[in-house]
């Protein structure tokens, strides 16, 4: 199994979500994060002193998959979340060794 | 000291605790449509009501004023009140509008349009009624302001949202209709209850002469009765709402007093707070049907303004022909159609005009990351928003 | 004009002053409210303290009036002042039920119990003082309402209290006590301002007279002594607490105010501005005392209602008989308890019977996601609670 | 009843609202310094607020409203509405402070501060010139205290500020200026206007008197210059922000609008509305600079306290000369200097005696985890800001 | 060293975290995130508009173990966190190359 | 590839953003979490009811990097977060088998 952490825009959660639906993905937990990188930022002013916004609100998607399921899910994201512009963010893949699902108890791909 | 001197400063005083009221409705719409909009549209939404109340304050006293009434031959009280009490009525017209246009206009046009509107649109029609023109000579009653200050208002803001057009997202491909909620309903709630007080000046200094047993009556009856069919309005959205969703739209409880308010502000005086209650059940149910309404027609008024003060003033304005032994039905359609196309052809003009001179609408990126970034710099609430390094 | 004439109408103006500031004080109540619940049931307390207010504002219109005065023989200013004056103290009362069972009352049972309220418990109860029924006839003075509105607010919030319990998660089994903070300090500071911005109306309007330098001292001694005693109040719960805890609790000072405001309300003009500091800071030291205490009895009041309302509300109407000749401490204490026995048993049996027909408590499940959600289909700041996808 | 009993009614009523008003900036203040703080901050500047206008209400009445006036001889209106007026000043001097020291200013040293400031610093100051002293004799010319409230107020800041130093993170190793966004801008914008409204109490009132068709036209005059100042130092400060750095800096706006308030306080009857307006326009021009030129010297007050009280209030004592025909530039230096010296060295002494006492400042632990855990124990909005388990 | 990443309900956290205090874990990360799976959300409602709220708040905890803790920490979380409610969570485990504490510069197992 | 999750103190995301810059990592995510460990939290008051918030604030860095960067990031991480006092925080390091750039499609190395 596998875990795919993708950093997207988070203007486009919805597409992905439907598009990952469309997959079969019933299950994924979503963080409000800041994304550095080469998007870049903006000029605030505030009473006269400029500063710097570098770190731009992105969405972070984690989603466990099992390995065969993998390659699809990534692409689906990929597609889903491109728009063409920089900041368009990232997906890893890392492997998972245990998956528990709480309330059943079922575990590894059942528990996906 | 006399008698009459005794009068002068007691009536002068009244007027000017009155406009005192009045200019803290300003905070009233500040706050409402504060707590309407997303929250990365708040600071503009501030700066367009603080600067709005400044230009109507500055070109009302240059332009609007003397436009309106020429040099009014006031007597019963000290002339600067009267003018007081008149400059925060035109500033209580622009603001309407600015919730209605909200998160999408761009804030210099907006200001740009609130000079036109305080300096000659306003004052323009003002003169019509109030200034004793041909509408006042017509019969047309408009005792506060129902129609000349919040149809005004109203007509002004359908303009400028039809020509600005819906926010993005707010209508889907297939006609969808999605909610868009505002950031804060606590300010949302305060800012309706600071309209509410407002409103007693608004209303109660009309009448701009308490001394006499009449006028003293009068004024107290006004303020049962505004207060009155505020609540009633507020009860009867919540009562609407709750029967169709089953559950309690704070916001539409809120426009619904706000309903209630712009429809006794025709003629608050005539009629027994029984019959102001009546007004008001009726404009808390026909804002909530406006409002749906509206949105079907994918006219997109963020904070409920045009069907509050647009289609409650109306109402507000045929309830009139049955309450006050003068008016006709009539009459006041005559006025209602005078004061609509008036301010409805100039503002369309007006927004027009901007639209192909300097642009109306925000750019597609603005709108999406928010118009406190791209116009003032600071979000409203930046800890909470976005985080950044120091 | 005559000087009758004159006097007639600054009085109905004082008069109508006062009652608007009372009516801003529903504003204070619903901000106070909305600071110190948790943000998931902030917009049902929200649409509560509007809608109490509409439904004391009508029903007190239609039946409370009458039955707590008749038809008053009111010579002195306009009628319609009168009422209005009167009417929104009933809100007052209602407010403070709002407050103490927050968080975990249905808003349905609420409001018929609003209506209860204002209808009949409130004016009956007042008819008796107020009215000129038997309390006033048996010497119970309570100038502006410690008794009639404060107590008998807190009164009704206690037997609502008792019925329905306290909040999931502040007591724990083994008799903890936990703080549950609430969400907006700014918002419970606001609130408190207001509040003592209306209560100069409230205890300065009570004198119903403003005309006659007896009355104009006496109006002007009342905001002198209303401003000291809210002062002293919140020092003196400062200090208790920063010595206890060393800290300084915003949230006690605030009820520190509201105690000095709540106690000197029973006799605010008889006394001078050093004793109504004394009666003041008594209050404020009272009223953390009265929380911590009904904290330990398991008694929930997430904003300090019975504290403040009730307890400071009977401290301040005993401490009439020192300040006012012709009060005694029995008639005082005679009062006390009709007061508090009638509101307290009959809002037990409202309570009781809407809990038994309709229920009183939001389900577990509720309370949990809280109140908002639930009842009112938005929560107060929907951008920082919940995400959602649009 | 007389018509001389009316007159007292009157003026008396007109004081106590216009007190009531100005109690009410009590408030402003409170939600102005709460918005531009961080939320770290902002329970404790809750706490001094409240805590600062109980305290100058305690002060003023045991002991400085007799050092200040004596006995005074009032005849038009009852004594008490007149030390009710007067009280609220104080509050309003002391409130001008807890901005500029905000973040970083222990909360007992500032409590004692008050303490004496209340009783003391700025009742003899203004003993000199509104009690009769010898600045009134010198022919200094401050109607309703630009110089006797708001430059006292921002003088004493100004000591505090020098001798606290700048909140960590201000200022760079390099001399670079950093932004320190305070969290809320609604009630930043929303204490402004509530501040603009009481402004109507604060220099509508110091006519003192409404009746005479000389003062009743006086107030009028008042109240329409007041607004129209702010109006024109809101308008000012947004065009030379924008066409400096091209946004709408909302906090400078805020300002701008009591910029124009503090110098027209300083005259308010005098002159035309258009004077007004160019006396606004000044102030919110000057204010600007004055915050970016306190901001380059490293005086760091995260409000503009200083100048938007001590600069304009300085700048408005100026123009004074120019629109009053008694006052001269000599007279109105003579007596800005006076008021300066007396409160900026006497609060320097007693900001020094703190430090060495018991110390002014918060660790720089406390100061980075916020004052509010470290004096309060509760932050401003528990459930945004750190997670707990409960 | 591994990697233990439970979704658990924000209400658990208390049981979870009192639960592994027992077996002597010292250290964990907590973020507030949002889980969509088979737990369904509700409905609102906005002037007229519904809306779903899909996303319903979770929190996630990170949990660095011993190979050793592995089991125990899993089981321990589970039968804290279990409610038998739709949306009880997953836990995730993915296993960690190096683990070091900042302050002492401690590495791997020491450093837990 | 690796995933290198630093905790640390917030006040320290500067310090470690400009480090990281120095080095050439051009991207980064950042998350607000709340800690739990040896460094203990503080007591607050609520109306006499005192409560201990045991989670403080913390800073998450996720930062993908290539197994050659992997000694100097971690060891600049450290350097630069640190106060010395209890709190500092973690660096756990697990293993990305892909990394994705959904702007270009780039993947692994090249799309660090
Ligand atoms: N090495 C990295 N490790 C972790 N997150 C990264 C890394 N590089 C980029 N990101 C995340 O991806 C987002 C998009 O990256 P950016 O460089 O702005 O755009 P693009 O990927 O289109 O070139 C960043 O905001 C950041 O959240
Ligand atoms: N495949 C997945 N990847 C990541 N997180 C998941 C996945 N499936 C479920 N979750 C998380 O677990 C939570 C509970 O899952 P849910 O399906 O609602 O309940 P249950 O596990 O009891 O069937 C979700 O809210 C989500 O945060
Ligand atoms: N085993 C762990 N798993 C995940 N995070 C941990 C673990 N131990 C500590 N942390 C994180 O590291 C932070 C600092 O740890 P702490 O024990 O307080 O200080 P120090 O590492 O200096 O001894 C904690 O607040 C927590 O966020």
């Amino acid at each position: 199994m596998q875990l795919v952490i993708a950093i997207i825009k988070p203007a486009k959660l919805s597409d992905v979500r439907e598009a990952l639906a469309e997959l079969g993905c019933q299950g994924m937990t979503i963080t409000e994060v800041r994304g550095f990188g080469r998007q870049k930022g903006h000029t605030e002013l505030y009473r006269g002193a400029e500063y710097r916004i570098d770190f731009l609100p992105k969405l972070r998607i984690d989603l466990a998959v099992t390995d065969e399921q993998l390659e699809n899910v990534v692409e689906t994201i990929r597609d889903a979340a491109f728009t063409g512009n920089t900041g368009d963010g990232k997906i890893f893949v890392c492997p998972l060794t245990h998956v528990i699902r709480i309330r059943t108890g079922e575990t590894d791909r059942s528990a996906i | 000291m006399t008698v009459t001197d005794l009068s002068y400063a007691l009536n002068t005083f009244y007027l000017l605790v009155s406009a005192a009221l009045v200019m803290w409705m300003a905070a009233g719409f500040a706050m409402l449509e504060a707590g309407l909009v997303r929250s990365k549209n708040t600071t503009e939404i501030l700066v367009k009501n603080i600067l709005l109340y400044a230009i109507a304050c500055l070109c009302y006293l240059l332009v609007g004023y003397t436009l309106m009434y020429g040099s009014p031959d006031v007597t019963d009280f000290a002339p600067q009140a009267n003018f007081f009490f008149q400059v925060v009525f035109v500033a209580t017209a622009m603001s309407i509008v600015s919730g209605a246009v909200a998160e999408r206009m761009k804030l210099t046009s907006f200001l740009l349009f609130a000079v036109v509107m305080t300096s000659f649109i306003y004052p323009i029609q003002g003169s019509w009624s109030w200034g004793g023109g041909f509408l006042a000579n017509a019969g047309f009653i408009d005792f506060a302001g129902s129609g000349i200050v919040h149809l005004a208002g109203a007509a002004a803001a359908l303009a400028g949202v039809l020509l600005l057009g819906p926010r993005k997202g707010k209508y889907g491909h297939s006609g969808n209709i999605y909610a868009i909620p505002g950031a804060n309903m606590p300010l949302a709630a305060l800012g309706t209850l600071i309209l509410w007080l407002g409103w007693f000046g608004f209303n109660g200094g009309s009448q701009l002469s308490i001394v006499g047993q009449n006028n003293s009556s009068a004024v107290a009856q006004i303020f049962v009765n505004t207060n009155t069919a505020a609540a009633a309005g507020a009860l009867a959205a919540f009562l609407l709402v709750r029967i169709i969703w089953r559950k309690s739209d704070l916001t539409m409880i809120l426009n619904g007093a706000l309903a209630g308010l712009v429809a006794i502000t025709a003629e608050p005086s005539a009629s027994s707070a029984i019959t102001a209650s009546l007004i008001g059940l009726g404009a808390g149910v026909l804002v909530v049907v406006a409002i749906i309404g509206l949105d079907r027609a994918h006219i997109d008024d963020p904070v409920g303004a045009i069907s509050v003060h647009g289609v409650c003033g109306i109402y507000g304005l045929l309830m009139v022909s049955m309450t006050h032994p003068e008016a006709t039905l009539l009459t006041q359609l005559y006025g209602i159609a005078v004061i609509f196309v008036w301010v409805f052809s100039l503002s369309l003009l007006i927004w027009w005009l901007l639209r192909v001179t300097m642009g109306t609408r925000i750019s597609a990126e603005h709108e999406y990351s928010g118009a406190d970034i791209a116009d003032c710099g600071v979000e409203a609430y930046p800890e909470f928003v976005y985080g950044k390094t120091k």
